[in-house]
């Protein structure tokens, strides 16, 4: 098998998570997809790594993880906020960017 | 002797200056200042006088530059003034019947809250009519016509307060306006043809150009002279300009302004002499005008519009007589000086029975006058006998030569020419007889005026009688004195040049006839006025006479055509202004307005609908950059 | 592992090709599975498999560390926050899987249709066959390696991160942290209110009274017989989750009355 | 280049402007003469650089040059010609009238308001214009002239839509809702002039590979640039549109009546005696300098398009009844007298045109401000809420009529000089143009006779019965320009002495000459001297 099938897959997941985004409602559905793209993103960088035999691709894999968390505390922070307020945790209550 | 030119313009523009601008403060002194001003000019324009005396015909001719007025490459106009014969008849004419005008104002105005701003108009008159006359090129003559236009119009409206005034001044301002086209056009030809439009280098070269293009500058500067001078078909102006005060009617609407036109022609004799057609217009021009306002004068029962319409014809006389060329510029020149003695005089006598009978212009409610009111009826009297020409006053000597000049013409046209000239002479002598007989004769009509108290004709003040004295003397006497010896012929030839035209008849001949007709002229009105009363309330009148009243339809014609139409032309153009050409605008305002509507409905609000737009850009541009490296 | 790690080759051995299609194909599924899950909780769950089986995935690149931070920090911790949330949040009515927005699943699916097909294109026409490994590089040790990455070339890259995650946690405090303007009221106050507004005075009735089922979510019955909302949660009643076991009772009822009357026509019959 | 004195000149209302600003909301009143201030020094150093500046000298004198966007080419060139210093002055002068005319116009309605600052505002919104006018009439690069003749629309967008006349006819919603239309669409009308103008920099820019005017001029003299006839008209339509819609040209004047009706007096003056100007200007100094073959193309089509403006503009003056808007009207027919002056090509007809910029300027303003003064006694801007108004105001009825009289080229006055020497510029090479033109005198009278009479003249109306006469301050706006009017007209020579030579390059840019006379008079009298 070839290392390159690792990159499919992290395209194939990449889209399923974007598809994801773009037809949940709930936001913290929506959260987890994007945690999935990042993940994909995550597969592939290991996977470079490996194939230009530098340790590089681990190290922002890495510095992605930590941004991921930093992202899911304040998404989530957020996301209960808005559920404080609204009682509900649907993307499309806060559609006010329509005037 | 010629830097005293400009301190003849100065002197009453200095006064109008002081009294336009000085306020409250100068109402107690106005008139005075602006009546010693205009006699200052007059004596200036006396001492420049005797100074010319004193020299050779050819030397006679002064000039002065001020300064380089409109330098632009190609295109110089000279703030500069020339003095010569014709210059000189006209200021003495305007300075001397201007200040005997004034000091007639001091008088007659008393009464005025506003006299200071009167003399001050008054004082910008004159000054404007001196520039007009002394200018040394057509732009600069152009100015002076212009400002005594202004001046014009501020006297008409002088008593604003009605609407009539207010409406009459704005009148007579536009029609100007429409003559000024013309001169405005003639110094435009002038300067293409000559490249300069001042008298002496455009007058001197005018055999080097066509004669079509003489004939255009020719009828450019008769529009000009019509539109001032009032004659058909522009002469509409000139009985509503009456509403001004009567002072005004005299200085300007009779002896000076309205003689402009005839200035104009004479001033520009080398180019009609070079333009036969011209010319020719120009004489038919002075004929219609002479029996048009003739006959209006003849109906009038306003004893200022009669006398307006007298002015009218009378003008007609100078315009026809300076359309003859060479053989007619000296009289028509004479004729508008004796002119301006005996109809100056004239209005200041109407003046002076207005003032007597409560400002009653309606001749019908006059009568009987003579007793009350003896100076006026001397004066007036004189003026009268000079206006019809009696034998040996102005009139007399000033028309007899038009109607000679106008026989000697030649031809057809000379005959033609000379019998309206006669049968002009003859109303002429019908209408004056009227106003005469309606004013001084026969028994009382007075009415009560407004507050039902019956007028109490009495003499005017000192002030206002010796100026009527002064000129009823010129009446009778400056025709005389320029006909002996012919001195005002020698006086103008060097300038306007001389003809001797040959009449078919001979001299005797004519002025016999013109005495038949004046004759029966006279009989006629006194049959229609004096053998029998009149009736305070005109009758209906013949055919013509009504329409003798209404100007001959020309007022309605005017109102019809030029009023009606303008107005709809300019109500569907306020239209036209809103609805297609800004409606093109808003139009397309709208438009994308409305594609704007319809795009915003893409913008739902909902933020997935948006990362669906960004994602599916990602995958356009995903696309293009694969496609841009593929090939 | 040390010898896949170690491998130059660009083909891997049989069994990480194995290892690939099964737990790529489980991961797909679970992926597949968090997106369409009508409930977060399953969604969820869903995910931390995936990560888990990402994890493996990273071990057998030879990333190790990764591996082991993948599961302790993000199936570990990310994913717990996560279900936290679920939990406080709770299921509300927007889980539908119900679509409102006209055409957003339509064009969602092409858009990601074109997008994987385009990735997938672009990597194959990219021609990436040559691997090298990372046995020169984890020659020292690999988290030796690692450390020597992140604490000199990515130093400030990683103090930043730091930063970050001070500040996403400040963040995530001010955002959930509500300021108290005024004073609590007091019992004393609060019974006022209740009094001054004509609200239900009385604590509100238990639920599960009068029935015969006695848990929170059923309603108690009223004396005819009815169920009374007032005495479910709040909760629950937004959620419509009461479950109604009043008819339930009264049959219960009649088949008793039926059950005894039949008795005691036995009893009376045997008199 | 030793002191830059055009970038000081251009500095200082600026700088004035922000000072202006920044007065606190309180101090109003120190707001007001603070920009007095500015705009007198700012005529002061108008008055320096006329001083300085010799017609007989180079073309463009005074001149600046720095690199500015260096990789485009874009130079921050100043540098001004006769008409260049002449427009300068104008606008110069202008200002501390229309700051003077408009003290009051910018006072909040409660006096005690401390938070929001309209009339500081107001002044340093003006000033803003003043230096943004000034730096396009001193810019020689075409680029560095585009962003200023853009970006004066956002102060004069602010101005017309913030400070509407407090007279009108409806209600104060009403009048706010016209208001914000006329701000808006002088702003998107010139903005669509704007981006063609862009279009045609660009495309300038592709064509010559820089900005700077006078190099291009050098280069099509030599030869060395080469522009397809194709690419010089289009060049040419790009910028003459916009310069078309700021002048106005009919038919894209519409947006002038709207602009100088709802806003105040003052700002109506700023409008259209000082901020249109920079279309003309530009036409003269742009459309002629840079593409004299496609202005010549297009002479004809102009001069049409002029006519019409004459006199379409004066008749439907006349068909007004709001006096604002009638005032508009008859600037829109002024404005076509000047696009026929520069468009006669000669020098008659161009030195004209200068003045006619000067001369409008100065009548307009004279007649605008005193109807603004006419308007904010009674409160109304209809013509038939008037009447009589001579009887109790005679001053203002006077100074009324002699800025009709200056509108009207009158002789004596100032806007017959120009007036005349366009109509003899233009009969020279079109005499039937010439001609027609010339009826615009009789409906220039017609519209302001009317307006006259309608106003000042007849029974004294109730309303206007206890009207106060003109104030000092007034009196004190209206009699320098009075003034300057009858000044200018009996000594123009002042100006033109400016003006010609910046006329006879123009003339040599198109590579025109005047229509000799047929008769030359001047030859002949030469050999008569010999």
């Amino acid at each position: 098998m070839n290392p390159v099938n690792y990159l499919y897959l992290a395209a194939l997941l990449f889209t399923i998570g974007g598809v994801g985004v773009l037809i949940r409602k709930n936001a913290i559905v929506l959260f987890m997809c994007v945690e999935l793209m990042l993940n994909a993103c995550n597969l592939a960088f290991v996977a470079f790594s490996r194939m230009h035999g530098n340790l590089d691709g681990q190290i922002i894999a890495f510095f992605t993880m930590v941004v991921a968390a930093a992202e899911v505390v304040v998404g989530l922070a957020i996301i209960v906020s808005l559920f404080r307020t609204r009682h509900s945790a649907s993307v499309d209550d806060a559609s006010l960017m329509k005037l | 002797m010629e830097n005293l030119i400009a301190l003849l313009v100065a002197a009453p523009l200095l006064g109008a200056v002081v009294l336009l601008c000085g306020g409250r403060r100068l109402d107690k002194v106005g008139h005075w200042i602006g009546t010693l001003l205009a006699a200052v000019s007059f004596g200036i324009g006396v001492a420049l006088f005797a100074d010319m005396l004193g020299r050779t015909a050819e030397d006679r001719t002064l000039t002065q530059n001020l300064y380089t007025w409109i330098p632009v490459e190609g295109f110089q106009a000279d703030m500069a003034f020339q003095l010569d014969q014709l210059s000189m008849t006209f200021v003495l004419l305007i300075s001397g019947v201007g200040t005997l005008i004034h000091v007639y104002s001091i008088g007659y105005m008393e009464h005025d809250e506003r006299r200071r701003r009167f003399f001050g108009y008054l004082n910008l008159f004159v000054a404007a009519m001196l520039l007009l006359v002394l200018a040394d090129n057509y732009l600069l003559l152009y100015f002076g016509w212009e400002g005594v236009g202004l001046a014009s119009y501020l006297l008409i409206g002088f008593w604003q307060h009605k609407p009539s005034a207010a409406t009459a001044a704005k009148k007579a301002f536009l029609v100007n306006r429409v003559g000024d086209i013309g001169l405005s056009i003639a110094i435009m030809l002038m300067f293409t043809t000559f490249g300069t439009f001042a008298f002496e280098p455009v007058l001197a070269s005018v055999g080097e150009t066509s004669e079509g293009t003489l004939t255009a500058i020719g009828l450019m500067l008769l529009l000009a002279a019509c539109g001032k001078s009032a004659q058909v078909p522009l002469q509409s102006w000139l009985g509503d300009a009456m509403e001004g005060p009567t002072p005004v009617s005299a200085l300007i609407h009779a002896a000076t302004m309205v003689t402009a036109g005839v200035y104009l022609i004479v001033r520009s004799a080398a180019i009609f002499n070079g333009a036969p057609d011209a010319q020719l217009v120009v004489t038919v021009v002075g004929a219609v005008t002479l029996l048009f306002g003739a006959i209006v004068g003849c109906a009038k029962d306003d004893i200022k519009k009669a006398l307006a319409g007298s002015t009218m014809s009378q003008i007609g006389y100078m315009i026809l007589a300076a359309g003859l060329g060479p053989i007619g510029y000296v009289f028509a020149i004479m004729h508008l000086v004796t002119h301006g003695f005996f109809k100056a005089g004239l209005f200041l006598g109407a003046g002076s029975v207005m003032h007597g009978m409560n400002d009653e212009v309606d001749m019908r409610k006059y009568g009987g006058l003579r007793k009350y009111m003896p100076v006026t009826y001397a004066t007036f009297g004189l003026g009268y006998l000079a206006i019809i020409g009696f034998p040996g006053l102005s009139g007399f000597f000033s028309k007899d030569m038009i109607i000679e000049a106008a026989f000697a013409k030649g031809g057809t046209e000379g005959w033609i020419l000379g019998g309206v000239t006669l049968l002009g002479a003859g109303i002429t002598a019908f209408y004056m007889t009227r106003v005469m007989l309606l004013t001084f004769f026969g028994e009382k009509r007075w009415q009560p005026d407004a507050g039902g108290e019956l007028p109490h004709p009495h003499e005017s003040p000192k002030s206002m009688t010796l100026p009527m004295v002064i000129l009823a003397l010129g009446s009778v006497f400056a025709g005389a004195f320029f006909e002996i010896g012919e001195r005002f012929l020698k006086w103008l030839e060097p300038v306007t040049g001389y003809e001797h035209g040959n009449p078919p008849v001979s001299a005797m001949t004519v002025t016999a006839a013109t005495m038949v007709v004046l004759v029966i002229g006279i009989a006629i009105a006194w049959t229609m006025y004096g053998r029998k009363p009149v009736p305070v309330v005109a009758p209906r009148g013949s055919l013509l006479t009504r329409a003798a009243r209404k100007d001959l339809y020309q007022d309605d014609f005017n109102h019809v055509v030029l009023v009606r139409g303008g107005e709809h032309l300019t109500r569907s153009l306020v239209y036209l202004d809103h609805s297609v050409v800004d409606g093109v605008v808003n139009g397309t305002a709208a438009s994308v307005g409305g594609l704007s509507g319809r795009l915003r409905k893409l913008q739902n609000g909902y933020a997935r609908s948006y990362a669906v737009s960004m994602f599916g850009g990602t995958v356009v541009l995903i696309a293009a950059t694969l496609l841009m490296r593929a090939v | 592992m040390s010898a896949v790690a170690a491998s130059v080759s660009s083909m891997t051995s049989t069994g990480e090709a194995i290892q690939f299609w099964v737990l790529g194909t489980v991961a797909v599924i679970g992926a597949l599975a968090t997106i369409l899950m009508k409930k977060a909780v399953h969604s969820a769950l869903s995910l931390a498999g995936t990560m888990i089986i990402l994890a493996v995935f990273y071990l057998a690149n030879g990333a190790y560390f990764l591996g082991v931070v993948q599961v302790i920090v993000y199936t570990g911790a990310i994913m717990m926050l996560f279900l936290f949330v679920v939990m406080l949040v709770g299921v509300t009515a927007a889980d539908s899987l119900k679509e409102t927005i006209k055409g957003q699943r339509w064009l969602a699916a092409l858009c990601g249709l074109g997008f994987g097909t385009l990735l997938i294109g672009g990597i194959a026409n990219a021609g990436l066959t040559h691997f090298n490994g990372l046995g020169r590089v984890n020659s020292a040790g690999h988290i030796e390696g690692l450390a020597q990455l992140i604490f000199t070339k990515y130093v400030f890259a990683f103090e930043i991160t730091g930063a970050l995650l001070i500040t996403a946690s400040v963040g995530a405090m001010v955002l959930t942290h509500r300021e108290r303007t005024e004073r609590a009221a007091t019992q004393r106050e609060l019974a006022e209110k209740r009094v001054r507004e004509g609200v239900q005075l009385p604590p509100l009735p238990a639920p599960g009274v009068y029935a015969r089922h006695n848990a929170v979510d059923v309603a108690g019955l009223l004396p005819d017989g009815t169920p009374s909302e007032l005495t479910v949660n709040r909760t629950l009643r937004a959620r419509g989750q009461i479950r109604d076991v009043s008819s339930q009772a009264i049959d219960d009822l009649k088949a008793l009355e039926q059950a005894s009357s039949e008795r005691l026509g036995r009893e009376e019959a045997s008199k | 280049m030793n002191f830059p004195l055009l970038t000081v000149t251009a500095a200082v209302p600026a700088v004035g402007a922000i000072l202006t600003a920044a007065v606190p909301a309180a101090r109003r009143t120190a707001a007001k003469w603070l920009a007095l201030l500015f705009s007198l020094a700012t005529l002061a150093l108008a008055v320096l650089v006329a001083i300085r500046f010799d017609p007989s000298g180079d073309r463009y004198q005074l001149t600046e040059s720095r690199p500015w966007i260096a990789d485009f080419g874009v130079r921050y060139e100043l540098g001004v010609d006769g008409i260049g210093v002449v427009l300068i002055g104008l606008t110069a002068l202008l200002i501390p009238f229309v700051i003077a005319a408009g003290w009051h116009d910018a006072d909040p309605l409660e006096t005690k308001s401390t938070r929001w600052r309209p009339t500081q505002g107001f002044f340093a919104l003006i000033l803003l214009v003043e230096a943004m006018v000034i730096i396009s009439f001193e810019a020689t690069d075409v680029f560095l002239f585009y962003i200023f003749f853009e970006a004066m629309l956002i102060p004069m967008y602010f101005l017309i839509g913030g400070f509407g006349d407090r007279a009108h006819g409806g209600s104060e919603e009403n009048a706010a809702t016209q208001r914000s239309y006329a701000a808006v669409k002088f702003l998107l009308y010139n903005l669509v002039g704007g981006l063609i103008m862009l279009a045609a920099v660009i495309g300038l820019y592709v064509v010559a590979g820089n900005f700077s005017l006078q190099e291009i001029i050098a280069a099509r003299a030599a030869g060395t640039l080469d522009m397809s006839t194709n690419t010089e008209r289009l060049l040419f339509l790009g910028f003459f549109f916009a310069f078309a819609v700021k002048a106005p040209l009919w038919p894209l004047h519409t947006w002038l009546p709207n602009a100088m009706g709802e806003s105040t007096a003052p700002v109506a003056v700023l409008i259209t005696a000082v901020v249109d100007k920079v279309g003309t200007f530009a036409m003269l100094r742009f459309c002629l300098g840079l593409f004299p073959d496609a202005s010549k193309w297009a002479t004809p089509v102009i001069l049409v398009l002029a006519l019409i403006s004459i006199v379409y503009g004066a008749l439907v003056a006349v068909g007004q009844r709001d006096i604002k808007r009638l005032v508009a009207y008859a600037s829109i027919s002024h404005f076509g007298f000047i696009i026929l002056g520069i468009f006669a090509m000669t020098s008659q007809g161009q030195s004209g045109a200068t003045l006619y910029m000067v001369n409008h300027g100065l009548s307009t303003a004279a007649l605008m401000l005193v109807a603004g003064f006419l308007i904010s006694r009674r409160g109304s801007r209809l013509i038939a809420d008037y009447g009589g108004v001579q009887k109790v105001a005679p001053v203002l009825a006077g100074t009324f009529l002699i800025g009709g009289l200056a509108t009207l080229s009158l002789p004596g006055l100032a806007p017959f000089v120009s007036e005349f020497l366009v109509l003899v510029g233009t009969f020279a090479r079109y005499p039937v143009v010439g001609i027609i033109a010339t009826t615009g005198i009789v409906l220039a009278a017609l519209y302001t006779l009317v307006l006259y009479q309608r106003t000042m003249t007849g029974p004294v109306k109730e309303e206007v019965r206890s009207m106060p006469d003109l104030r000092l301050r007034e009196v004190l706006v209206v009699a320098p320009l009075i003034a300057l009017l009858i000044g200018l007209g009996v000594y123009p020579k002042v100006l033109t002495d400016i003006v010609n030579p910046a006329v006879e390059h123009t003339m040599s840019d198109v590579k025109q000459t005047d229509p000799k006379p047929e008769v030359d008079v001047e030859a002949k009298n030469g050999e008569a001297a010999k």
